[in-house]
């Protein structure tokens, strides 16, 4: 067989054209991709939610009749705040403003404990008004049903709704743990106008964790 | 200016690891991918051991049902085995734990956790991982859970017994499977375990995609590197998934949720769907790597270029992508609406496309070539053909109405055995074997590698062809006394047959355990690039590399990764990062290879 | 380490000022919405579709301006996005079931 | 062994030659590209063998080749699953079923299989239905609906002879059917890992003639 000069040529060159990468660097596009793992994993829940709700929708209540929406209509409200002063933590950085990254992120801090705080008060209400993730022991009897009343929804509403949320309130919490991390670093100084890798990480992470919980509080309190 | 990037990236490096570090940081702690690769190599062999030792107890009830098991009779407890007659309980957790230890700690770190680990860097030329801390936490995070699977032969109430596939709800409820803790650490240890493989895979494809030495692009990188590359995405999306459900079936169990038991109308089939959504991305998990690796052993053993390069990286993502849309094969017969069959079905066989154009290019390969029958050829051969049979079985199971009648057969248990053992586990062998040279420095002893390959071989066919016949005439699997039903028990002698070629076959991976041990310390000293061969890993690293890889810094490549018998050289390859102004002008002197025997 | 060098994506060495604010009115209201939405006793269909289309309107923006997805590179548009055609296929294939 | 065959002996169910004959189809097509791939492996490793002076050729590949070897696997592969799906609806689709089926519940459960015959009136959750363990008798002349369930676990209902097989799961009702085309005794098995006993759960399936089938019927009803 003959061999075409022109393509030997372009074989004996390294390629003019050659670029390696995403264009963007090598930790950011580590987290991106490990979001993408995070998107398949609340897949998992979610999809087994979304089916067995289509399967057995009597096992669900209409919006507020056994969650509290108002209560966590303002959860979710302090959640997109944390966003925003995340964000802002990010641009103070950027311009190289070292206290307003601190200040930013202590407030992030903040309130990412104070949204895991509520969604704990909120867990031991429903809890003790029998809206429990074992299907033995479920017995919600609503808002307005008090005890005694009829049971509403059934048990594939607790385990879904406790497995869920709880992740989600597990992610938060670990970046809340990271983003101490991230203040602790700052106050140390490790991050200038020019190298803030690390608050753009976490950045990336919270909001992922903020866009789970906007799906997760559509689909699991209001539909 | 990206270039910059990766020089940049690998000054830092080496600015960080100017010291000498000691033995822990060395050989325990490494954050060398290389001696984490090694971590994966012995640890994913003792499980490939175990679980080998299991399917001896699996075939010793097959072959001789009720008659105690000799030697080591002795041992089991009266939970287990008692005076060695193996109890049902006892059998189901072997058949269990065997295909678990198979598929997740002996295949897939055998494939994914090592020679992604080892290869990635080296061909593609980057001194590291992206992240050889996260790397270094992949492996240690996989020992806690093999440790946690192992310590389940012990508990009360024995190991899990549910199948590799842990169907709810005998998975999910004690009371129907009599097995409560062993369950329970089984969902623990996986779902630890999609943890090591998830920091396994971020570090792949970022490596991958960040990382490459100038001139390294897309269509240029050795085909391992891109199989990897794309199992890697399968395991970042696939894991996931697993572990959802894992941690569902988990409460179930110890919390009593009730996803998958239809006492509290959960729903036993979505725990299928979940399994399987991951499980079929998963058995591709288990063949891509060992269909790349091979690739490179074919091409190199016939010193020709890899027939089609292209269409062979296009099969393997179509492969990965179809991958996606066929899990519903599995469940043909469970139910599931059949409207929804047919359109697995449909998906399933056009798999049989991509397959085919890996299996006909190889065959391209070796046309007009000049084969070189050492010990990785004989074992890459040896996957094609075996992939071969494997695959056409497949199409059997593919078409659903024929399903009806060989799932949950041993015809199943044939086509696993011939892509997991005739496909990945040759595909293994021609890997451990080719790059044991750089691996530690010897070469691995041509003399045992052949008797293994060749008393391997034909063991195997013993054991697993005739399994294909029993399948078709209704033996059933996870059975675990056939003789039972009386329509199976003239097939007792094929079924003592198989144990005993069982035993041969067992025995024979001994030699090579041997083998292995043998050549590290006492085989002959290889000389850089034995193969001859193009790779970056040969041509511009050191055997055995140092750490970083590259002491001259990143390597450049000029070509792709299999130029072999160019005309214009008077040399038979061309290595990737040779300059094209020194080719066949100052040929390279090379040494004779030992290992071209020449036959 | 190193980073003015790596920071060259074409669009990282410059700020972006994104509208963070704005965004943060527009998730204000399209929550507000959303609850306000749920109890009105549309037919289910219309409920779910709506409050739906809404949460993908806040992810978007989420994703696009306080995750920068809007000033990244095109490559990494295409990687962020690889898993969604899989979690359409899964959930709407299963959904068929019942 | 004699009277063996590679595929379990005869069908005996109206749709088991069509199966088998799809089997039969699919073994000849895997058959003929086997011996294909396999003699075209052991010829190249003959004869391009190593000798010595001799070198490989430098070809990288010959796209007309590589799109006959994929366009022609295509159509064969897409032409098996064509072929398949006729005999996967008349199986298992349930609006195959024909209406003239006698209705048979099967409840699976660790480890036996119970059988209910609707009785003299031929309807099934009437006062004369009566239940059988392990066994089933069916009339020849007529097809059988089994409705299968599930009481704790997954069990498979497998009756080979028939080329049958079909999980039964908790919680869902399944339908299948069959035609027997002999009288004659086969065997039911359970094809799916269910627990300690899966290997012993197994039945009897008898078929019989009209005549004794009615006659049979006759002395089940009897109080
Ligand atoms: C490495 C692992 C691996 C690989 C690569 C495959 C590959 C394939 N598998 Fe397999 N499979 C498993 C591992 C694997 N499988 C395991 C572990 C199980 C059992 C799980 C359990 O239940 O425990 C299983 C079960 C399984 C089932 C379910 C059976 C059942 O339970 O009833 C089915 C059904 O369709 C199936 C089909 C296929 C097909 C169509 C392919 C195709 O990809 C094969 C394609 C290849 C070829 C076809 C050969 C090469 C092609 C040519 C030479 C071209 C010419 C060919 C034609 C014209 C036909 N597999
Ligand atoms: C890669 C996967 C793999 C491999 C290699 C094997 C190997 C073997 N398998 Fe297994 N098997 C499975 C995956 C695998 N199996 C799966 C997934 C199932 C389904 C489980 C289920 O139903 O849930 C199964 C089920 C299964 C059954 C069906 C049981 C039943 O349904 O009742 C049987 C029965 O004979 C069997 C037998 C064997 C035998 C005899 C071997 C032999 O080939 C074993 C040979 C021995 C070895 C391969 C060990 C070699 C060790 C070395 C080489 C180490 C060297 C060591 C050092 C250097 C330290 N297997
Ligand atoms: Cu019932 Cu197996
Ligand atoms: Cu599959």
């Amino acid at each position: 067989m003959t061999t075409d000069a022109s393509t030997l040529r372009s074989m004996m060159i390294p390629d003019p054209a050659y670029e390696p990468g995403m264009k963007v660097y090598t930790m950011k596009l580590g987290m991106w991709v490990f979001l993408l793992s995070e998107v398949m994993f609340f897949t998992s829940l979610i999809g087994s939610y979304v089916i067995l709700r289509f399967a057995h929708p009597d096992h669900f209540a209409a919006p507020g009749v056994v969650l509290n929406v108002p209560l966590t209509a303002f959860n979710t409200f302090f959640l997109i705040c944390s966003s925003v002063t995340m964000v802002k933590a990010f641009a103070a950085i950027q311009q190289g403003d070292d206290t307003g990254l601190k200040l930013w992120l202590l407030a992030t801090i903040l309130i990412g404990s104070l949204f895991v705080g509520i969604q704990a008060v909120e867990y031991y209400i429903l809890y003790h008004e029998g809206f429990v993730p074992a299907a033995a022991d479920y017995h919600a009897a609503g808002r307005q049903g008090m005890e005694g009343g009829p049971i509403v929804g059934g048990p594939l509403y607790g385990a879904t709704f406790y497995t869920m949320t709880g992740f989600h309130g597990a992610h938060v919490t670990i970046g809340v743990i990271c983003l101490t991390f991230v203040l602790i670093r700052a106050l140390r100084g490790a991050y200038t106008q020019n190298d803030h890798r690390g608050v753009e990480l976490i950045g990336l992470y919270w909001h992922f964790v903020d866009l789970v919980w906007i799906i997760l509080f559509t689909i699991v309190y209001l539909i | 200016m990206a270039t910059t990037a990766v020089t940049a990236e690998q000054h830092a490096a080496t600015a960080q690891h100017h010291h000498e570090p000691g033995f822990i940081r060395t050989y325990v702690f490494s954050t060398d991918h290389k001696m984490i690769a090694k971590q994966f190599l012995l640890a994913s062999l003792f499980f490939l051991l175990v679980g080998g030792l299991l399917a001896a107890g699996i075939r010793w009830q097959l072959g001789f049902p009720g008659q105690p098991m000799p030697l080591i009779g002795g041992l089991f407890s009266d939970t287990t085995a008692p005076g060695g007659i193996i109890l049902p309980e006892f059998y189901n957790a072997l058949v269990t734990m065997h295909g678990t230890f198979m598929i997740f700690f002996a295949i897939m770190p055998l494939l994914v956790g090592v020679w992604g680990n080892y290869l990635i860097p080296l061909q593609i030329g980057a001194p590291d991982m992206a992240f050889p801390r996260l790397n270094m936490a992949s492996f240690w995070i996989s020992v806690p859970a093999g440790v946690i699977m192992l310590a389940g032969f012990f508990v009360q109430g024995g190991h899990a017994g549910a199948g590799w596939t842990a169907y709810a709800p005998l998975s999910s409820e004690p009371e129907y499977s009599g097995v409560y803790m062993g369950q329970i650490l089984w969902l623990i240890s996986l779902t630890i375990l999609g943890f090591s493989s998830l920091a396994g895979a971020v570090n792949y494809i970022t490596t991958v995609i960040n990382m490459r030495a100038p001139g390294m692009t897309w269509f240029r990188l050795p085909l391992p590197v891109w199989a990897l590359f794309v199992t890697s995405w399968l395991v970042l999306l696939a894991i996931p998934i697993l572990t959802g459900g894992l941690i569902m079936l988990l409460f179930d169990q110890t919390i009593g949720t009730g996803f998958f038991s239809a006492a509290t109308d959960g729903e036993p089939l979505l725990w299928q769907h979940v399994f399987w959504y991951f499980g079929h991305p998963e058995v591709y998990i288990l063949i891509l790597p060992a269909m790349g690796l091979v690739s490179e052993v074919i091409a190199n053993r016939s010193r020709k270029p890899i027939f089609g390069y292209h269409a062979m990286v296009l099969a393997i993502i179509a492969i990965a992508f179809l991958g996606w849309v066929v899990w519903g094969h599995h469940m043909f017969q469970s139910g599931m609406n059949p409207l929804l069959g047919t359109t697995f079905m449909i998906t399933t066989i056009i798999i049989a496309v991509p397959s085919a154009i890996k299996v006909f290019n190889w065959l391209g390969t070796l046309w007009r070539g000049d084969l070189h029958f050492d010990v990785p050829m004989l074992n890459a051969l040896s996957f094609v053909s075996m992939f071969v049979i494997g695959g056409l079985s497949g199409i059997f199971m593919a078409s659903a109405p024929v399903d009806i009648f060989i799932h949950d057969t041993y015809y199943i248990v044939a086509h696993i055995h011939y892509v997991l053992f005739g496909g990945s586990l040759f595909g293994i062998f021609a890997a451990i074997t080719y790059w044991f040279p750089k691996m530690f420095g010897r070469i691995f002893s041509p003399v045992l590698g052949k008797v293994h390959f060749w008393l391997t071989f034909v063991s195997y066919n013993l054991v697993f062809f005739p399994m294909h016949t029993i399948g078709l005439r209704g033996h059933m699997r996870r059975i675990y006394d056939p003789n039972q039903y009386e329509f199976l028990q003239p097939l007792q002698p094929i079924n003592t047959f198989i144990t005993i070629a069982a035993f041969v076959l067992i025995a024979t991976q001994l030699i090579f355990a041997f083998a292995f041990f043998w050549s590290m310390y006492k085989g002959e000293k290889a000389p850089r690039n034995p193969w001859k061969a193009n790779t970056l890993e040969w041509t511009a690293a050191p055997t055995p590399p140092p750490h970083l890889n590259f002491p001259g810094g990143a390597p450049v490549v000029y070509r792709g990764p299999y130029e072999y018998s160019w005309p214009g050289s008077t040399d038979d390859f061309l290595p990737q990062d040779l300059p094209p102004d020194r080719v066949s002008r100052t040929p390279i002197p090379s040494e004779p290879s030992p290992m071209s025997t020449g036959d | 380490m190193t980073t003015d060098v790596q920071h060259s994506g074409h669009a990282e060495g410059e700020i972006h000022e994104a509208p963070y604010m704005l965004i943060f009115g527009a998730l204000i209201v399209l929550t507000l919405a959303e609850v306000g939405y749920a109890f009105l006793s549309l037919p289910k269909f219309w409920l779910a579709l709506g409050l739906i289309v809404m949460a993908f309107w806040k992810a978007t923006l989420v994703a696009l301006y306080y995750m920068h997805l809007r000033f990244e590179p095109k490559r990494l548009w295409v990687l962020a996005l690889s898993p969604l055609p899989l979690v359409v296929i899964l959930i709407v294939a299963v959904l068929t079931e019942f | 062994m004699e009277n063996w065959s590679w595929l379990m002996d005869g069908s005996a169910s109206t749709f088991g030659p069509t199966i088998d004959r799809l089997y039969l189809v699919i073994l000849i097509i895997t058959g003929v590209v086997f011996f294909a791939t396999q003699g075209a492996l052991i010829w190249l490793l003959i004869k391009y063998r190593h000798r010595a002076g001799h070198k490989a050729e430098y070809i990288h590949g010959n796209t007309r080749a590589e799109v006959i070897w994929t366009v022609i696997p295509f159509v064969i592969v897409l032409g098996i699953a064509l072929a398949s799906r006729g005999a996967w609806a008349q199986v298992k689709d349930p609006q195959n079923i024909p209406p003239n089926s006698l209705p048979v519940h099967v409840m699976a459960s660790q480890f036996e299989w119970d059988v209910t015959y609707p009785g003299l009136d031929g309807q099934l959750e009437t006062g004369d239905d009566f239940t059988v363990r392990n066994r089933m008798d069916v009339p020849a002349d007529r097809p059988t609906h089994v409705i299968l369930e599930a009481e704790d676990v997954i069990h498979s209902f497998f009756l080979p002879d028939f080329r049958v097989k079909q999980d039964a799961v908790p919680g869902m009702v399944m339908n299948v059917w069959f035609q027997p085309t002999r009288t004659g005794e086969f065997v039911i098995g359970c094809a799916e890992l269910c627990g300690i006993g899966h290997t012993r759960m197994r039945g009897t399936l008898t078929v019989h003639s009209a005549a004794d089938y009615q006659a049979w019927l006759n002395e089940q009803s009897q109080p």
